[in-house]
């Protein structure tokens, strides 16, 4: 029986709750006691992955004698603990998770090494990432809403960690805001489901869900809340000012936990509810969202001057290829026809996205992080001729911007040309706008790079220098993965996507991994 | 703004009672209604008289961030590893494994008994405990970071 | 209809809390409405386990009855917290607001729009 | 314009809650398995008389340690955020 399921949870929360108390000893005691939990984590989360790769789906109760049991024997098949279920897709989103984590902390030690009060931040991160985790890994409705909590109030505190004259407060003020009331109306939501069915448990639920209104309310409350933390349209108005306004490596963060809200949007369309809903309504309904995600995100990026506000509608954009994905393989969800002939692969587009997206995504906002750390703004009118003396940065630009933009070699390209292929032949004028927008992407990128590295050396940055080791390893080890999956995407594909994708599909197994074959 | 006399004579005399409640509450919390987030607010509502009764300067010598930090730290850390202690004995995370030991808080209880014995429930007391330092930490952080907010008005 | 009062009380409070939400524009009366649906949550939890002549779920000496369900009793509890903690930050957040806009209305917090 | 759109959500919303009082029933909780399951046996295996504690911090334990890092949470952002900083 392991036990990396508990330790992925009980690793973070410890580190976090303790941070306070080492930040008391000493500056450098803390920053090696972050590192050092940092480690460990993202072991725990690398042994429980390859467990599930190898084993298959892992069920974990807490509180049970033996934690492999989910349901006791004199319950009459009832799930009663918490039950962790971590399946490929919930493995595949914790890998995601735990690369972003080590580059971000590793960036952190030294991006944030000026600011007071570092004891609260890192304990913050933590408890971000122990929310993130607690979201992909959960089997429980309302441990996911706990795990919601923590990951919103982190997040927005994170996001306010610079207060910069307080712009810094409005925008971890609107984080909050929206996802406290997200937060609520999924708690109703689950109250919903729990009156009908007296149970909490996601996979029990699912064996004896029936197709009353009041489900169908509850389904719809639970994505609407959801979509509202992921940050598609129509709620997308507090993408930009959090992610501009919280410090570099948080940004990045806060993408892996939107990736996680996305991920329980089709945990909860998939697993849940499956094909007791009307699935090519709301298949169509997440394509048009996403759609509209792609057009809306990249078109209010073309004309901002703060590289991060850019780069966040520009995520806006992202999130759009990753719903039309798997919208599309919603939409086709009761054709089994259509399904295996185009709905697998686009859907194993949108997932491989997830982590693609992740990548470069993160890699940019850390870039832009690490030029503010050295000019000290991010107004595009004032940088300039940044290339000279910070190459190793633009170097990962070059790399980050390449890859968004979908250009071959690199990881983006993999994933864009999987849904590309498959959305084409459901519906062409969908991929169209898709590559409309991927062309729009990169001329804003081409922007970008022209005035923030292009040029003559600008006297005001005659002193600036190339940042420091821990910087650049963190942003070395997200280029290196972005080439790496460029390059050999085939492998990620079989070995991370597909089963993450046929997880998703494959309900009664998510079922039966709970209840036992019932 | 300057309290009289009576007022921080009052909290005085008032604050032991309130702890004394406060705990009374945390220790029965499998027994009767309440437990650790209940008697934690017990206490930290004592916390607040005190605050509101002396000015923030004598308040914060009385009542310091550091030590209810610390407060905070340790009770969520001694939740912590109550629940990681089960791993030792080879069961799951969370595993009330002190309940029917006939150990410490480990007598057994039959169905439908209404005695109430203060030696039952494993680690439902110590989790209870621990979850009451937390709180009144916790709680009262909030209230000393608040009040740090607003103190140029006062 | 006059037995599903409650419900019609959560649906009630709820729609005053969105209402607050949606069309008040004072930062402070917004966070009020946030707290508004969150004890319509916590009411609409607490009455689904309620059942008619049923007891507090406590073995104590006092005449028995029929137990009300215990599980949404510990939902609420953790809801209650959880509560108090975001309405504890967005507060703080509103402080700090007010110090460096000098308003807590949401027509002037749009520094980061400029 | 927008005062109408906000009217429209609320009552789109106060609808959609609506639905509550056709599917559930006050007073009766219908079948509940799990409940019961506490309600007989949550004495004898965890010892407690109380059966919400019980549930609180033996069976969903987990929740409770992730409320209880809720609320850590909200104490470290309100430290944060009116913590002394060097700039200003």
């Amino acid at each position: 029986m392991s036990q990396y399921a508990a330790l992925l949870l009980a690793i973070p929360l410890l580190a976090a709750f303790a941070m306070p108390l080492t930040g008391l000893i000493g500056k450098r005691i803390r920053n090696s006691w972050a590192i050092i939990a940092m480690l460990a984590t993202v072991t725990a989360a690398l042994l429980l992955v390859w467990e599930v790769l190898t084993q298959g789906t892992i069920v974990y109760a807490f509180g049970a004698f033996d934690s492999a049991q989910a349901i006791p024997f004199d319950s009459g098949g009832v799930p009663i603990r918490i039950l962790f279920v971590i399946d490929a897709m919930s493995a595949f989103m914790i890998l995601t998770a735990a690369i972003m984590m080590f580059a971000a902390t590793l960036y952190s030690i030294s991006s944030e090494s000026e600011q007071t009060g570092q004891d609260g931040y890192y304990a913050l991160l933590f408890l971000l990432m122990a929310g993130i985790f607690g979201m992909v890994s959960t089997g429980d409705l309302f441990n996911f809403f706990v795990f919601l909590e923590i990951n919103s109030l982190a997040g927005a505190a994170l996001a306010a960690y610079r207060i910069k004259g307080g712009v810094a407060v409005e925008g971890g003020l609107k984080y909050a805001f929206i996802s406290t009331v997200a937060g609520l109306f999924f708690l109703i939501a689950v109250g919903m489901l729990y009156g009908q069915y007296n149970s909490l448990n996601i996979a029990y639920i699912a064996s004896v869900i029936d197709f009353t209104g009041l489900s169908l309310v509850a389904v719809v409350l639970m994505i609407v809340s959801l979509a509202m933390k992921s940050g598609s349209v129509p709620m997308h108005f507090w993408t930009p000012d959090t992610y501009s306004s919280a410090p570099s490596s948080i940004t990045a963060l806060l993408i892996v936990s939107s990736m996680a809200s996305l991920y329980a949007i089709f945990r909860i369309a998939f697993s849940l509810f499956g094909l007791t809903m009307n699935v090519v309504t709301i298949g169509w309904v997440i394509i048009i969202l996403g759609i509209l995600s792609m057009f809306i995100g990249v078109s209010m990026a073309l004309p901002q001057k703060d590289v991060k506000r850019l780069m966040a509608y520009h995520s806006v954009s992202q999130i759009g290829y990753m719903l039309v994905g798997l919208g599309v393989g919603v939409a086709v969800l009761g054709d089994a026809q259509m399904l295996a002939q185009f709905g697998v692969v686009a859907m194993e587009g949108g997932i491989f996205h997830i982590i693609n997206y992740a990548l470069y995504k993160g890699l940019l906002f850390l870039i832009a992080g690490a030029v503010i750390y050295r000019c000290g703004t991010a107004n595009l009118n004032d940088l300039g001729g940044l290339g000279h003396s910070m190459k190793w940065t633009m170097g990962f630009f070059i790399i980050a911007a390449l890859a968004i933009a979908g250009i071959p070699p690199f990881n983006g390209f993999a994933s864009k040309l999987m849904i590309y292929e498959s959305v084409f032949i459901f519906n062409p004028f969908i991929a169209v706008i898709a590559m409309v927008v991927s062309i729009m992407t990169l001329a804003s990128f081409v922007k970008v790079f022209h005035s923030m590295f292009m040029g003559p050396k600008l006297p005001q940055y005659e002193t600036v220098k190339e940042v420091p080791m821990p910087m650049l390893i963190g942003m070395g080890l997200l280029a290196v993965l972005i080439i790496l999956f460029g390059l050999f995407p085939d492998l990620v594909v079989n070995t991370l996507v597909e089963p993450a994708a046929l997880a998703l599909l494959d309900r009664s197994g998510y079922i039966a991994s709970v209840m036992g074959g019932i | 703004m300057q309290m009289s006399s009576i007022v921080k004579t009052t909290a005085d005399i008032l604050f032991p009672f309130i702890l004394i409640y406060g705990f009374y509450i945390i220790i029965h919390g499998h027994l009767t209604p309440g437990g650790g987030f209940q008697g934690g607010a017990i206490l930290a509502s004592g916390v607040l008289l005190l605050l509101l009764a002396y000015r923030y300067s004598e308040s914060t010598q009385i009542v310091r961030q550091v030590m209810m930090k610390t407060l905070e730290s340790t009770g969520l850390l001694l939740f912590i590893i109550a629940a990681l202690s089960a791993m030792v004995i080879g069961a799951g995370y969370f595993f009330n494994w002190l309940s029917p030991g006939g150990f410490i808080f480990g007598d057994i209880v039959t169905y439908g008994s209404t005695v109430a014995n203060l030696n039952t429930g494993g680690l439902i007391p110590i989790m209870n405990l621990a979850v009451g330092i937390e709180v009144v930490g916790a709680i009262s952080v909030i209230l000393l970071a608040l009040l740090s907010g607003i103190k140029e008005k006062i | 209809m006059i037995e599903q009062i409650p419900y019609l009380a959560v649906i009630l409070i709820a729609g005053i809390g969105i209402a607050t939400i949606l069309l008040k524009k004072n930062l402070i009366k917004m966070i009020m409405g946030l707290a508004i649906i969150e004890g319509a949550a916590n009411l609409f939890l607490i009455i689904l386990g309620y059942r008619e002549g049923g007891i507090a779920p406590i073995f104590t000496n006092a005449p028995g009855g029929e137990m009300v369900l215990p599980t949404v009793q510990a939902m609420t509890l953790t809801n209650i917290v959880i509560g108090f903690a975001t309405t504890a930050l967005l507060l703080a957040f509103a402080i700090i607001i007010y110090r460096k806009y000098g308003s807590v209305e949401t027509n002037n917090i749009r520094r980061l729009r400029e | 314009m927008k005062r109408k759109l906000s009217i429209t959500i609320t009552i789109l919303m106060i609808g959609m809650l609506g639905v509550i009082v056709t599917g559930l029933t006050f007073g009766d909780p219908g079948d509940h398995p799990m409940d019961r399951y506490f309600i007989e046996n949550s004495q004898q295996q965890s010892g407690a008389n109380n059966v919400v504690t019980a549930v609180l911090f033996d069976y969903r334990g987990f929740d409770t340690l992730g409320e209880a890092a809720v609320l850590f949470t909200a104490a470290l952002g309100a430290t944060l955020l009116f913590r002394k900083r060097r700039e200003e």
